[in-house]
């Protein structure tokens, strides 16, 4: 068959629903545009475990402190179906990592914002993990096939650690003065980068008409954007407490919340690099990768003598 | 009885400290699947630690909670081995340290699962599960190090000489556990420590490790409170949100 | 005025948080003669911390003491610099970031000894002696470093690297500070800036090192309580024993 | 002249109470006795520096963290003095500090127990500094001079810092309970370890009987022991605390306070490596000494350079 003939097939398929798998033709774009946005996604998740991580030696109670370590251990499994699905793209895991670490792979840039109080596990667990659920959501149906099987396991937990995080900031809000403050001031720090998660708006954004034409995507930045800001604005009410945007206020015509100005110029500075953490991170996962390798190596060595053994236990058996 | 209370505390304060000091990988382990497992593993035992301090609380009564005894004694009161509160050094050392501790805990809760104390015996078989996990993934580790590389065993080698002598104060009877043991049908120490020499011995030499020599000293204190300069630094960072803001729900 | 209280604790949180880094290497220095350098730092700037806190807590008033001011604001209420809650790093990120901030106190110490206020300027003058002595030791040891083996300069590269873009934070004059400067004859940063752009590409020349690229991004927040991850664990050791035994006298 | 008269003119000087000057001959035993005694007590300021450093970054309050700081800076002086006096008998301040890292040198025992809590810096200032200064002062009349000359440095500074120490437990003392139950703790803790600081019973004591014909020493383990506790036994009234020995009290007919029995099996454990903090403090010291490596070359490397350069400048000025 000719390319274009393999191409009909291809789009033909997304057209009609079906989902691309591993084996199955794809054009060079889509698999690079596939191994870009789940490596990143996947970075994320590892990433993402450094700011709530901070927080576990530190949480205020046992019951917080087990929530806590089992939430940053999903965000690990997650990380691992993920680099899985780049994986059946043709994609190692260490290639994925080393992108990761040379600074070549991108993760989400909310990770480069520090974790100052007990507040931001509530505020990032319902104002960041609920900006990725809606990104998630969407995913589940994503055409690629092992990407939309791993999204649908990650949703479900995602979703889990949104309430979890809801309920953090909900008690702190019934709090003291003092709680009710850390509780507001993380929301104040946390709203607008949560904002910044779905990315540039539609009419800055490179990738995403292709995307949406293959079914990667299936719903715009700013489409996501807006349902997640209807949600929140909502859900702010029954903690009390306020968004810090003068310019929000339901639009009844347009049957949503209209927003103020997102600091763009903010956006692309922590994309750059310039964020408060970008260093930070980035050298704590070199770091953890680097003092691993010994680990990696010995368990490699033990492996291959184990192997060896059997095969000549195997040998002399027959 | 006051000895009951010391004992259940002595059990939880050990689960907690590992706990936390494990929890300290979490988002830096030398490969995502080992991040996992030491991450389960601390998740498990601040379970079992929050199970204990719960039966504490009821014991002690009042206004007592698993929160109140974790959050608010201070270095003195704790009462947990010092192998537990060391610092987690490099892999070697902390998978050697969960061995040393889960072979301890495994033939711990196998006699404490049939103690007549009803409470003590359910916490002991509902972990025991988890611990027989964590003394197989423990000892796979050492295995894998000691038999790796010529660098894991010089680590291997290393985390011995740094953790054995934290070993003795395992097998060396409190006031509060000899009591315990008299009194309901707790643990044994002699026979823990039979069955834990003789688990070390037999995953050290498939780890192809030596065994230290018998006359090494061992250091003791944790049972009465008298800890190494670890701990104070441990319970610093840990209570800092109870302490700052008293008498808060979180 | 509260602006002044503000600016007040800027300046003392600032001494008091890089003095409290500084002991950290007391018992761990490079050479005997430098650990007690470093030292006699620290307790230089804990003793200007204590003076600046004494004088915002006579402004605040009623129990307001330096202790409570050190000891009972938490990491959102501290207004220091960034650049002095980073981790101390080895010997060049140490002796960098002292060179940075000892320029930074020197050229607004010698404002400050003309302020209007009285207070202000009778701690500034006082302290300006210490802080020269800071500035040269430190200058030197960039320059040393710099210019002493190949792995020394690669060392103060590195921190450069990581520290540079801390030092902008020095220059963006925050509320309290345009308040004050405004009020009483306080310091001006734009003097201070050039001041310190001008010693700092002086020493650097010596020392045979390149000054960081004009592009490179400033890191801020500190004067506005919004700090690095490093702050919170500073204070959670710093501040135990009077979080643990409330309205203690020590 | 000969060996023997040497010696006659040495032991003249002795018997006079004329020091022993670095220049002066004088029998390589006495050499040896004396660089052993001044770098084991050089190695214990050094090694003293950080049972106490290790609560600088926790002290109560800013007045008691400054004072800490200064007492920690003063026991660094020390070491520096006294590695001054060993090197007026030929022994090199990097040999010395080998010796300590190999274990061949030794250090007080005393501070291979762990500083558990605040009032432990009130303990070790008023018992652990309190029983060095009955040894220092006697040794300002020490026979060799460098070594005579330090101590009385020396011992200016120790009482001022049992004087602090002893404030500490008075403060703790009148506080709250808490504090009180802290305070006599630390008592507990350090009172046995703090009587063996004085070294084996003269009865035991290797070193002791020439080092006295010597006049290196000028008073007995023993002597300076019983000195020691009588002191105490009256100080610690005004704590209202009490000493953890049930067999203490004052023997009229003596003039002097009885004790118990010393558990020598522990003193010598200590000696031995075995106590709590052995293996913690040597690795602290030999940490610091190999990371701190590269900064001794590089200051080399640099006074060197300036070296060469200046004496380019001169020969080109001559």
């Amino acid at each position: 068959m000719q390319i274009h003939d393999l191409e009909k097939i291809f789009l033909d398929k997304i057209e009609r629903e079906i989902k691309i798998e591993p084996r199955d033709w794809m054009p060079d774009a889509y698999r690079k545009t596939l191994v870009r946005q789940i490596s990143q996604h996947a970075h994320s998740e590892i990433v993402g475990m450094l700011p709530e991580g901070n927080w576990i030696s530190r949480a205020p109670s046992l019951k917080r402190k087990a929530i806590l370590i089992a939430k940053v251990q999903d965000e690990a499994g997650h990380g691992l179906y993920l680099y899985s699905a780049t994986e059946t793209l043709g994609t190692s895991r260490e290639e994925t990592i080393n992108d990761l670490h040379s600074g070549k792979a991108k993760y989400s840039s909310i990770f480069n914002y520090p974790t100052l109080t007990w507040a931001d596990m509530g505020a990032i667990g319902w104002l960041v993990d609920g900006a990725a659920i809606m990104n998630q959501v969407m995913l589940c149906r994503t055409s690629y096939g092992p990407y939309a099987r791993a999204m649908v396991r990650i949703c479900k937990e995602e979703s889990f650690h949104q309430r979890q995080g809801f309920d953090i900031l909900y008690t702190l809000s019934k709090g003291s003065r003092e709680q009710k403050d850390m509780c507001q001031d993380a929301i104040n720090r946390w709203w607008w980068p949560s904002l910044m998660m779905f990315g540039p708006k539609d009419s800055d954004s490179t990738h995403s008409d292709q995307s949406m034409k293959w079914k990667v995507k299936r719903m715009t930045n700013d489409e996501l954007r807006q349902r997640f800001i209807d949600m929140i604005a909502e859900q702010v009410k029954v903690l009390g407490m306020i968004l810090p945007d003068p310019n929000l206020k339901w639009n009844e015509s347009g049957k949503h919340y209209d927003f103020g100005e997102i600091n763009w110029g903010e956006f692309w500075n922590v994309v750059k690099g310039n964020g408060p953490c970008n260093k930070q991170r980035i050298a704590a996962r070199k770091k953890a990768w680097e003092e691993g390798a010994w680990v990696r190596d010995a368990a490699a060595a033990y492996a291959e003598k184990r192997k060896a053994k059997a095969q000549k236990t195997e040998l002399e058996a027959a | 009885t006051s000895q009951l209370i010391n004992y259940t505390l002595f059990l939880a304060d050990n689960a907690l400290i590992l706990g936390q000091r494990n929890s300290e990988w979490c988002g830096h382990g030398p490969v995502l699947e080992q991040d996992i497992a030491i991450t389960n593993i601390s998740l498990d035992l601040i379970g079992q630690a929050r199970n204990f301090y719960q039966y504490a609380a009821s014991q002690i009564g009042g206004p007592a909670t698993e929160d109140s005894l974790a959050y608010l004694r201070t270095e003195r009161e704790f009462k947990n081995l010092l192998l537990v509160e060391q610092p987690n050094g490099d892999w070697a050392g902390t998978t050697l340290r969960q061995f040393f501790f889960s072979t301890y805990q495994y033939f711990l809760y196998l006699q404490l699962q049939n103690s007549t104390d009803e409470q003590l015996a359910a916490i002991a078989e509902k972990a025991l599960k988890e611990v027989t996990y964590h003394l197989r993934w423990s000892s796979e580790w050492v295995i894998r190090l000691g038999d790796g590389t010529e660098e894991s065993k010089d680590r291997m080698l290393a985390a011995i000489d740094e953790l054995w002598p934290f070993t003795g104060e395992l097998f060396l009877p409190s006031a509060f556990e000899i009591q315990v043991a008299k009194e309901i049908v707790g643990a044994d120490v002699a026979i823990i420590q039979k069955e834990w020499q003789k688990k070390v011995a037999s995953v050290f030499e498939e780890a192809t490790l030596p065994l230290p020599k018998d006359d090494i000293y061992m250091q003791r204190g944790g049972k009465d409170g008298v800890h190494t300069e670890h701990l104070g630094y441990i319970l610093a960072e840990m209570q800092y949100l109870q302490r700052t803001y008293p008498g808060c729900a979180w």
